[in-house]
């Protein structure tokens, strides 16, 4: 395991940067999500408008994987589509899973590829997947 | 520094040994479950490869070869504990299923309106049970609240009244490693006619545990612990109380007669134990105990507090760093909880981890106790006979990494 | 002879080497538990001395460790029996818990005057608990009789109407030795709206078992009676069922949030499994399957049907031997109980056992069914793959001894 | 383990023959005695008079040891006073322990010193001890 493909310097920016952690007068979409066995908590808000996610933030408290992966999120999705949104969301699962060969399809994600490694340390999976499947769960509604 | 415990027995564990993420291995997550010594899994390949039959029901040589061992096995923990007879020991898989067989068949007796009282800092093993036959039966659950230090007032203990039908707590805290005066507890608790359960699975294997001195009715503990190996743990209880709890598993071996619409049970023990009980896990544990009992108790207590001052002193040498627990180390154990300003446990765990260092991050099963506290989690230390101060300097030296991987200043 | 599996496999069981008595051992009792492989001791030794630690709660190395090899082991045993997801395998401590853990979850969703249905032939692991839930309940437990060839009549399958709950039989008979057709069993009570339990203890070691092909609701078996160590069960449910249980034993690991009076559970099959888990075991038990799989079960099931047939016939020379279970070969597994004329079965296994002979004596934990067959107790033999001719040729030379022990001419 | 020391000529015999198995007319004592694992199953008829035991006999089934073992007892305590019965069976409890070093107790024992042996058999002592026990029971009352 090496730290430094963990501890990146945008995982750490993310995490210590608060621009997406606040609160958001009148959200459309509420949800909450959480890592019971470790303690991230998040709400996700979000403002849907047209099927274009205008604007999104979150609050709660985690690890910095957690926390960076909110944040990293947040920015990704903000002026997307929700049916984008949600494809995101499913390659971002995939690329955890190592389900994804296919590059160009990594791109998509932006910064969020650099959870790419997080795969190889099973127990923070879970604090990175977090956002997504909270996202997943709030747009299938 | 000199250590009690020579860390030549380090060679007895082979594991120690190991390179994790290219360093030494520092085991210091002893809380949660301990490393074996060589005599554990050599007993248990000896079981399988010399005795190895179904106990108690044969009239072949290896049936009654591992009924053999595996009463040998309950008759050293009978003299571990200082019970009066080996009938009032009950295998069980681990301390967990001792709590629920308690709940349950205590249960039985119990009436409404009759209070249960538990410690906020117990595990949920020692919770959860007792919730749910509290919803079953409408009894009554309370809790006695620890000092900003961990350690019981006075005054609480006046919820050990009349009512109080049964009371439960860990000798000692898996968070904040108090050690708790069981022995008064006990005392008090019987002058008003309540039972006293003790959970030792943090005690036992860290220090000498009488049932008489202290009184338990009833004590319950993990084999994992204390050395011994996974699958298997112990139920003590005082015979008369046993003989009048009804079975909780029923199944093979506990019966005397079967009919297809009633039963009659075994004797204590053995009603307790239904189907094939685990006689490797047995073997393995009388193994343990032989081991502890060679190193002594008391060195090991002693070791133990020797790596506990001096971890304390150099992490209060760290401002950023959090202690949990008392600071009056006399009433502490051989475990350790803080946190990392700015920084969340998990982090600081896997950041220790790349160093070789395994600690544990979280609730530690105690969340009622977290929520009491006002934290979310913290990170764990906890020590054992084959850590030594070395181990000490290497997570001093991580430990001040940590801050500096999150970007933070040291 | 020709045998299917060669005897070099004997080398991968050092007990086989051992001498009892004076003898070869010859064992016989594998009905009642397994010899081990070197694989699978070998496989505990390399848990412990390279990978130890408590699962899933752990950040750091050996932890992660621990947790990858306990969900491979779920892994494996949900291929082994074709489940859809290692979700619906959770692991007990052996067969008996996931009959207990059944009969408790279940029953919270049964009404008076439900019928649960059981075989005769049950294990008293495969009746207590069903009786206990039917007399708290007031459920109507019934059986299905057998007949004297211990099959089940046609006749006895309008046993199972609109108002049987839950059906719970064995695959194989651990007295009788037969197989029933639980395929056909889960078909009518599927058609009927009851859920089917199958009781895999015996079956699973020696045949190939499906889950989808029988159609089972639940399954459940021990790891020690097929090569896996003490200490460890199965409890196959599927999905859907599994996921509107409330959990059994309650504690550490199982749990979302804990508050000071109430709980909120964790996602099937965690819900379902409390406390510190015996890792130990579950490597164990892969190791286990694992060799299982390189002989081959069909071979496994085809070398005991073979030894059968050998040993029946040489048996069915003696005269003063009664043979129970089905004569048709056919419908049954690797089991043999019989009784030896004038000679108590207990007397019959002390002196096989003199020839070095593991056999069983008593009621094998099957008391309905003895009553039911009107006899007290029977002596009972039982194969596995390091069975071979040789052991046959010796038990017969023996059993021809027993009554000129105790001086009846033979 | 030696057969020849446990299934002696005497406990043959007494396997065999069945004069003590029979009914008794007018029993002062009767009572019950089991292994529940072994499916030994024994009832003691006492007939006892001015503290003397003037007739005993047992019916049931069991296994060699069991049987053997309440005959030989019944032939040893019939004529004795309840006072001599008791005794014996501490003995013959103690012996099959292992805790006499005393060769003239266990002489008192006579023939039933047959079972010494069976103390080497740990799954046969449960046999051989259940009519004492069974006695007793019986002689407590
Ligand atoms: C048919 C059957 N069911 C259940 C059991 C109980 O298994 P265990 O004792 O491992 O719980 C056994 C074995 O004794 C058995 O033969
Ligand atoms: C104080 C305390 N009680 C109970 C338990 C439960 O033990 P186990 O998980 O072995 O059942 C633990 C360990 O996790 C503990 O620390």
């Amino acid at each position: 395991m090496d730290l430094n493909q963990i501890y990146t310097q945008l995982i750490m920016e993310h995490n210590k940067n608060t621009h997406n952690k606040r609160a958001l007068i009148n959200p459309t979409l509420i949800e909450h999500g959480h890592n019971p066995s470790c303690g991230d908590d998040i709400t996700l808000n979000l403002i849907e408008k047209d099927g274009i996610i205008v604007d999104a933030s979150f609050t709660g408290s985690g690890c910095a994987i957690s926390q960076a992966s909110t944040s990293i999120m947040i920015d990704l999705i903000k002026g997307k589509k929700v049916s984008e949104a949600m494809e995101l969301a499913e390659i971002f699962i995939k690329m955890i899973k190592k389900e994804i060969d296919d590059d160009s399809e990594l791109e998509k994600l932006e910064d969020a590829v650099a959870f790419e490694n997080i795969s190889n340390m099973p127990a923070r999976v879970k604090c990175a997947v977090l956002p997504w499947h909270t996202l997943e769960e709030a747009l299938k509604k | 520094m000199s250590q009690i415990i020579d860390s030549k027995i380090r060679e007895d564990f082979p594991i120690l040994e190991k390179k994790v993420n290219g360093s030494r291995l520092v085991y210091l997550d002893n809380a949660a479950t301990t490393q074996k010594p060589k005599c554990v899994v050599d007993a248990i390949s000896d079981y399988y490869y010399n005795h190895n039959g179904n106990p108690h029901r044969g009239a072949h040589t290896l049936s009654i070869e591992a009924t053999s061992l595996y009463d040998n096995a309950k008759k050293k923990v009978q003299n571990f504990i200082n019970a009066d007879s080996e009938d009032e020991i009950v295998f069980t898989k681990n301390c967990t299923e001792s709590l629920n067989l308690l709940a349950y068949s205590l249960s039985q007796s119990f009436k409404e309106d009759d209070e249960i009282l538990l410690c906020i800092s117990e595990h949920h093993s020692n919770i959860l049970p007792w919730q749910r036959i509290s919803k079953e039966k409408n009894l009554i659950l309370k809790y006695i609240y620890v000092n900003e230090d961990g350690t019981i007032p006075e005054s609480e203990y006046e919820k050990i009244n009349k009512n109080t039908k049964l009371i439960s707590i860990a000798q000692m805290s898996n968070v904040l490693g108090t050690i708790f005066p069981v022995k008064k507890i006990s005392q008090i608790a019987h002058e008003k006619g309540a039972i006293v359960v003790i959970d030792a699975a943090q005690s036992i294997p860290h220090m000498k545990v009488d049932v008489k001195d202290i009184d338990a009715d009833f004590l319950v503990f993990s084999a994992h612990k204390m050395l011994g190996p996974m699958g298997i743990g112990v139920l003590y209880g005082k015979k008369h109380l046993l003989d009048n709890m009804p079975p909780f598993l029923l199944g093979g071996d506990m019966i005397e007669y079967v009919y297809e619409n009633d039963v009659t049970f075994a004797q204590v023990p053995y009603k307790f134990e239904a189907g094939t009980q685990n006689v490797e896990g047995a073997v393995g544990l009388k193994a343990a105990i032989d081991y502890l009992e060679k190193i002594g108790l008391q060195n090991i207590e002693a070791h133990e507090k020797m790596l506990t001052e001096y971890a304390v002193e150099e992490m209060l040498k760290i401002p950023y760093i959090e202690i949990y627990g008392p600071m009056d180390l006399e009433k502490r154990g051989g475990i350790i909880s803080f946190n990392v300003k700015d920084i969340h446990p998990h982090d600081v765990s896997t950041i220790l981890d790349s160093y070789g260092v395994a600690s544990r991050a979280g609730h530690h099963c105690c969340q009622p106790l977290m929520r009491y506290m006002g934290i979310n989690s913290s990170v764990r230390i906890s020590f054992y006979l084959y850590n030594n101060i070395e181990d000490i300097d290497i997570f001093i030296d991580s430990i001040k990494n940590v801050r500096k991987w999150l970007g933070y200043g040291s």
